[in-house]
């Protein structure tokens, strides 16, 4: 049922409203609305109850383990919510002077110091509001180098086929063109073809190491080597952090520039499709092109850079400050973590995907890169069973979730045919890691013997499959009482 | 070991089952030269409870004074059940509903915002949200230029009047790809745009035409004339809006004969705290032939294999993750969270409610005009209609004034000197609903005190 | 699954804890714990989890409709528990000076004025915790107001056959004797009966008016007349005063002192059993008999009552103030109701319940009282569907949990057979009614045709009918290691 | 209409089903002489934000002080996840778990609760809780009279080291019902109950005895030895006890030959916030062969109609609403949202954590005992041992001491002047592991200075 069949006219939540209603008889009739729009018109109770009931309809973290490769879903910690919503944070505004706004400015240059020492970068940026953000004004400062040094034609951006779909579109959004390399059979980038690519045209390169494929590349120092000779920058795409959190820096690898998603390895929520916030670190080169504001101390006091401290930035890429209260959780995570507790994500995250993946494999099922130790994620190709079986990576997905998983990332990296990438995360108990191995295999031993159950599934869900075609067909992207039965 | 959950012997276990002998191990595919051994430069581990004292002595820091600043962020009453609700497990640990039969809940709230979101602006379809109201208009530029396939210029006239920051965003994302966006004028005395500034661009091949409303100096611009002007003269028409105005201002679904073809505002207002600027999330809309040119997530109804309603992401070929390089934006991650907590705020305050917040927004900041024009040397620096956000003029320093409020807890609006000098010593403030009449007479007071003490420039 | 099955030796939500351990070793080993009690050894995570799932196996109005008699189940505005959650008001210890408590002692002194204007009494005082524990302090207010004339004999309660449990209960845990009196076929109290039970042993009369039939006693005033006159005094139980708010108040007819449910009326949360809070407030002569503290105003500030300000004080209830927090939301309830708003609220729920009945009847239930106007509740008797079709109020209420309504309360007052209680509220939206009248109707019809259906009710729940008679037989009333499986 | 949904055409229509004209007709069946028509004594309605803002005001006045008064109320770090989970509404907005089916979240949870409680207690059986620790006490006293059948005195042994406002409380609560309560003394030097002052009593008939443990004090009670020596004369063992102590401390369970008979404890340290009193709640343990004479609810463990596991309220016949005038109490609505709480706080901590905070608490008022003892005229009241809380003793009026340190922001203590006139200058206080050692210093450097300005008693 939807909230707007709730509505009866004149019905309100009065609390909610001021009491006064006065006349706005200065704005001249031509500007004033003449029709109100049909927003619903219900009572508190019935908003609480239908936006409570619908809450119910979700799987999250708080109720459902998320094997979800490359996208981290790990415990968000509540007390980075209370705390990032405490009222001296949420009240003030943000063109408010700096006197009255030093909690604030504190917190978010500890930050950038925090940010800067995990990545190995010399500078750090928060203002991108989620990982698409972070790789645009990676790749604007690229590019911005290159111009600063009159390097006017490097206008080509290398990217693995593996790479998340967000890199190949960031690389347009800048105006630059996009060269794909294979990614190959040991799932390492394939240097040759790197080779091949490369030469006066080219900026730079995006990369995630870990890679999309879940393993570390183990080239990396000889593939920063090529693009640097070759003129170009390192562009590191941080999806992938988790993986290597106090472990190894994408600094020390040789990467220029960084995002992070500090959605996923600094455990912001997903908030069910954002905000996340895709804070960059740079190398010293890079620094004059950040985009700002950053924090600056001076003295016990902390205040927003001025413009000439940034001289070469790619400029303002939001508003305000980005997504300011999600730097705030991102901040207390950080702090409860610890020097300790930031080295022992990329330990836990790994033991866990690796463990899983062993389990699979034992359990029979197939390892995209059997011979390569898991990153924090790895890939399981259904290839077999679609085969032999006829059911297919979006069946087990479905499946899974009756069993009360959500489904792995399914159909990427793309050069996997049916495959499922898994990434547990460090957060996740053991017992969850071998209930999951559980599912996956009574799903096999169905898939086996009743293909036609998976082919239905859910059946446990609010809804059964979705008519995805119908969806983009007949679009209907919003309710309308006309429409209404 | 905050957060993870392994006892000594599970790690064995699962060390065993894989067969090595160390976690250490676990990362022997990674070049020794560069693995590292300690981070130095992070400070130890706080305990909830030492992070949670620190973060309130930071947090009493901010935030306390009475806030008279806009410009863009908008403090307004949330009602308590927004964010009691909003941060329910189920929606702020949720993941972006790809899985669509275990995310009813979030699809369903999305369809019913991008719903409420085209019946406050009379647009034909909305997106799930962009990042905020400034990046939402630079994406609305690089659509505007995908869109209107006869134009090829790729000129936009962006009026002076529009948010500056707005306008430095927009040319930092969509100058990337080339655009070219020219100035147009306000005039002096009015604080807003002249339609015959517009048509000093008559014959040109414009792409498009941003027309605000209000615009930044909270002035009602003449968006009629200026949609239709576009619209003869071949170019698409950006509107730039508050939503919160929406519920008294003709929205620009209605604007002109034909009505605006895009448009971006800032969702903030709509229950979102100001939070020191973020998040906050991006308005889209647009009209349902430009559907397919639109950045971002759509939720569409459809039904599932029993004809059972359901909700589900549509389109997804103009996204990245699909269409790669080709896609309509990069954009991935939105502001999910916000989007539901706008859509139980509008849910909340109805067509009426939301009027009333407006009305009486407005009638505060004329309160507090009215006010201050009481004192020597403080005017209205414009003469014409204006929504809840005016100008005023002082006769001496405006930056020693507002620092000098400011020492006595009340921010009294922002300074337009570095953005517009030849205004003067202008001032740009707002009062909402959240303000008393005592409030605005304490404002008054307080400047009063203040400029006796503050030297004419 | 339980919690305590979560628990792996060696687990622990770290963050939650101090990172110190200090030794204690300034205390002898013989006052030490020997062994360590088994709590859940559980991560932060599992913990989120665990209880955001089970949360979800249960009703409650901010996700079901609760026409549940007697219990006045209303929206909880949730501004109430925002407001009263403020960090100034959780971190104010009780035994802190009134200079750092002006804040809520304000709020408390004005609840009083509030409260003793809404029911008519001279005096209010705020302490007992619970409906039950205002009852005793009625009680014992009047045995002491007795005492304190001589009047040593009276130590009688009347109590008529349909009173709350509580009400018995009461009067025995102050010492008194209970004489029960009947009611008469139309609803009321049987006034003959009561004239043959009052004498010089009566110490009072214990009431609600609405009754828990659902109807105004019309006779009150000759009651009052008749006890008074008998020398006791009349206490009114304010289980249902919400029926009456703001149109006839106890003060008025003749009550000498009364509780308030404040979770019932003032909307504060049932909270799943609990927190109640049971103000009472009492007539000019019971004044120097209430519990104490009160909050007293001297000249700009408040401050708690000194002792002789309450000379004949049946003493304290609570340790320290009562259930603060709750008189904190009742009183943020109150201030949002204002005057116009408190006199709605008795309008609105008997206007709800009303049209209910009526559509209840029309649809061929049978009333226990068709004669007369519900007040904010009203009884069905099924007692015609139990002879012809086997099926019994245990049965509906099953039936409408999988209906999605809560069921109404059942088998109290226990002098109709299979009756139903029904209360719906002010806060409920006539489309609720509307479809709780048609599961009704559509069980009626299940009951007809297929009345086993009815009773293997509920069939969507998270359980089926439980087996009481083991549960009490087999007592399991903690979980133990060892017992598991 | 706030918080009412009706429309003006619903209102219509539900009078024409009735058949009156109007609402007021409902009410026709009372008198008209009891009929009021305003309530002249209430003030006008608030907008939420009207009554956000003056909440806001009057919360900012209280509780920002640096708090060391224990004496029952303890302030403890409470895990963010405790309130977030507890005030979702599937528990804040639920009913009493009657309708079993519709309840297996609050069911389950207070099973558990029930099952953290008997450990934490080493006690058989724990109900699901009663108002708070003084009234648990009244309810364990009037249930050790229904259980002790040998004894006819209806006489309870109660140490003065007992809380003075639980012996109040327990006064005036079970006094209804005549039972004979009789003070035992305490140790000037000690700050505890000796053995000899219980065999003064030897060889009456004795119903109970009360045994704290820590007292009101802090001081640690020989329990074992009274324990004993109460069983031997045939009395019924009730416990008082912190439950914070319990991770440390022997548990009543476990005291003397056969354990405590009944325990009770305020639960308020177990994860609910200091506000001002309450809602906390009550604990009330007991033995296996007494839960027939237990008060209060219990959930038990049982299967459904198809044996699946599930769980109900049980043993309700002791209940009021079966029982009614021969109830075991007349307690019905308990505490349940404050266990739901502490059962969560309990999980969160674990038996470590819990001792942990036990072990830093009582390590904070060490030092803080030792800090303010390096002062001249302040020293430490008792030389017995104790646990995180203990009293000083000043050589000047502790009530204009503790007055002074109010105004410099900190709140020093109790005075005990009113409750034990016999200890002098005497307040108890109580550091937690929310203290730093940096708070116990300002404490001591402002008693230094307050005593430095108040004169000599």
């Amino acid at each position: 049922m939807m909230i707007f069949e709730h509505a009866r006219q004149g019905r309100r939540a009065y609390a909610q409203a001021p009491q006064e209603y006065p006349a706005m008889d200065d704005i001249p009739e031509a500007f004033r609305r003449r029709e109100a729009p049909e927003l619903p018109a219900v009572s508190e109770l019935q908003v609480v109850r239908h936006y409570t009931r619908l809450s119910q309809k979700n799987f999250s973290i708080d109720t459902h383990f998320y094997p979800l490769g490359s996208c981290t879903m790990k415990y968000n910690p509540r007390a980075c919510n209370t705390l990032a919503m405490l009222p001296g944070f949420l009240s003030r505004h943000p063109l408010g002077p700096e006197s009255h706004g030093q909690g604030f400015l504190a917190c978010m240059h500890d930050l950038q110091d925090i940010l800067q020492e995990v990545t190995g970068m010399a500078g750090v940026s928060l203002t991108p509001m989620a990982g698409a953000q972070g790789e645009f004004s990676g790749v604007a400062m690229i590019r911005a180098y290159h111009e600063s040094r009159g390097d006017h034609e490097r206008d080509e951006i290398i990217v693995p086929d593996a790479a998340h779909g967000t890199n190949p579109a960031t690389a347009t959004m800048c105006g630059c063109k996009v060269r794909e390399i294979p990614t190959g059979k040991d799932g390492d980038v394939d240097l040759d073809a790197l080779r091949e690519v490369v030469g006066p045209k080219t900026a730079g390169i995006m990369l995630t190491n870990p890679s999309t494929v879940g393993v570390f590349d183990r080239k990396i120092e000889d593939m920063a080597k090529i693009i640097h000779e070759a003129g170009g920058l390192l562009y590191y795409d941080g999806a992938n952090l988790n993986a290597i959190l106090g472990k190894v820096r994408p600094g020390d690898m040789g990467f220029d520039v960084i995002h992070m998603n500090l959605h996923k390895t600094f455990s912001t929520p997903h908030g069910g499709g954002g905000p996340g916030s895709g804070a960059i670190g740079v190398s010293e080169r890079l620094k004059p092109f950040m985009p700002g504001p950053v924090v600056v101390k001076e003295g016990e006091g902390f205040r927003w850079s001025k413009d000439e401290e940034l001289p070469n930035s790619i400029g303002r890429l939001s508003a305000f400050m980005g997504n300011a209260g999600v730097l705030l959780r991102a901040y207390i995570y950080a702090r409860m973590l610890g020097r300790e507790g930031m080295q022992r994500v990329g330990e836990y995250a790994t033991l866990n995907a690796n463990y899983l993946m062993v389990k699979l494999r034992e359990a029979g099922f197939d390892l995209a890169y059997p011979d390569r130790r898991a990153s924090h994620e790895f890939i399981v190709t259904l290839k077999r069973q679609a085969k032999e079986d006829g059911v297919i990576a979006t069946d087990y997905a479905k499946r899974l979730l009756d069993y009360g998983y959500h489904a792995p990332t399914m159909y990427f990296p793309l050069l996997v045919p049916e495959c499922l990438l898994i990434e547990p995360t460090e957060t996740e108990a053991k017992e969850e890691l071998d209930g999951f191995v559980e599912a996956m295999v009574a799903i096999k031993r169905e898939g086996e013997t009743d293909p036609a159950k998976l082919k239905g599934a859910p059946y446990t869900l609010p809804v059964k499959r979705l008519d995805d075609v119908k969806a983009a067909k007949q679009l209907d992207l919003a309710w309308r009482k006309a429409n209404a039965a | 070991m905050p957060f993870i959950p392994h006892t000594e012997n599970e790690v064995r276990e699962m060390l065993d089952a894989i067969g090595v002998e160390s976690i250490e191990q676990l990362f022997d595919e990674i070049p020794d030269s560069l693995r590292i051994h300690d981070l130095p430069g992070v400070p130890d581990s706080l305990s909830e409870m030492a992070i949670s004292r620190l973060m309130h002595e930071r947090a009493a820091q901010d935030g306390h004074a009475s806030c008279f600043i806009g410009a863009g962020a908008y403090e307004h009453h949330i009602p308590a059940a927004v964010w009691e609700i909003t941060t329910r497990g189920e929606y702020y640990s949720a993941y972006t509903p790809y899985q669509a039969e275990a995310s009813q809940g979030t699809l369903q709230l999305i369809y019913e915002y991008q719903s409420m979101m085209t019946e406050l602006t009379a647009m034909d379809v909305s997106n799930a949200s962009l990042y905020d109201g400034a990046t939402a208009l630079a994406e609305a530029s690089l659509m505007a230029v995908r869109a209107n396939r006869k134009s090829k210029s790729r000129k936009i006239l962006v009026p002076r009047s529009v948010h500056p920051l707005y306008r430095q965003v927009t040319q930092a994302i969509a100058g990337a790809q080339e655009l070219d966006f020219q100035s147009v004028d306000f005039e002096r005395e009015k604080g807003s745009t002249p339609l015959s500034a517009f048509k000093a661009h008559e014959g040109e091949d414009i792409t498009a035409v941003v027309i605000p409303q209000p615009n930044f100096f909270g002035s009602l611009e003449e968006v009629d004339a200026i949609t239709d002007w576009a619209h003869e003269n071949g170019a698409l028409v950006i509107a730039v809006v508050n939503p919160t105005s929406l519920a008294v201002i003709e929205p620009p679904g209605n604007w002109g004969e034909k009505g605006a073809d895009i448009m971006v505002g800032e969702g903030q207002p709509l229950g979102v705290p100001l939070s020191s600027g973020g998040p906050y999330f991006g308005i889209l809309c647009c009209s349902q032939k430009l559907v397919r040119q639109m950045p971002g997530r759509l939720v569409g109804r459809t039904v599932d294999e029993d004809g059972k309603e359901g909700f589900t992401l549509t389109l997804q070929p103009r996204e990245q993750h699909i269409r790669r390089s080709k896609a309509t934006s990069n954009i991935c991650t939105n502001q999910g969270l916000m989007v539901t907590a706008a859509t139980i705020y509008m849910a909340l305050l109805g067509a009426e409610g939301l009027a009333r917040v407006a009305a009486v927004s407005h009638q505060r900041t004329r309160q507090l005009r009215d006010a201050v024009s009481e004192l020597n040397g403080v005017n209205g620096a414009f003469d014409s209609p204006y929504f809840h956000e005016t100008v005023i003029r002082l006769d001496r320093p405006a930056d020693k004034v507002l620092d000098a409020m400011a020492e006595r807890g009340v921010l009294g609006g922002l300074s337009l000197k570095d953005w517009y000098p030849e205004l003067g010593e202008a001032i740009l403030v707002c009062a909402t609903e959240t303000k008393t009449e005592d409030d605005i007479r304490a404002y008054r007071d307080v400047l009063g005190e203040v400029l006796a003490s503050v030297k004419a420039a």
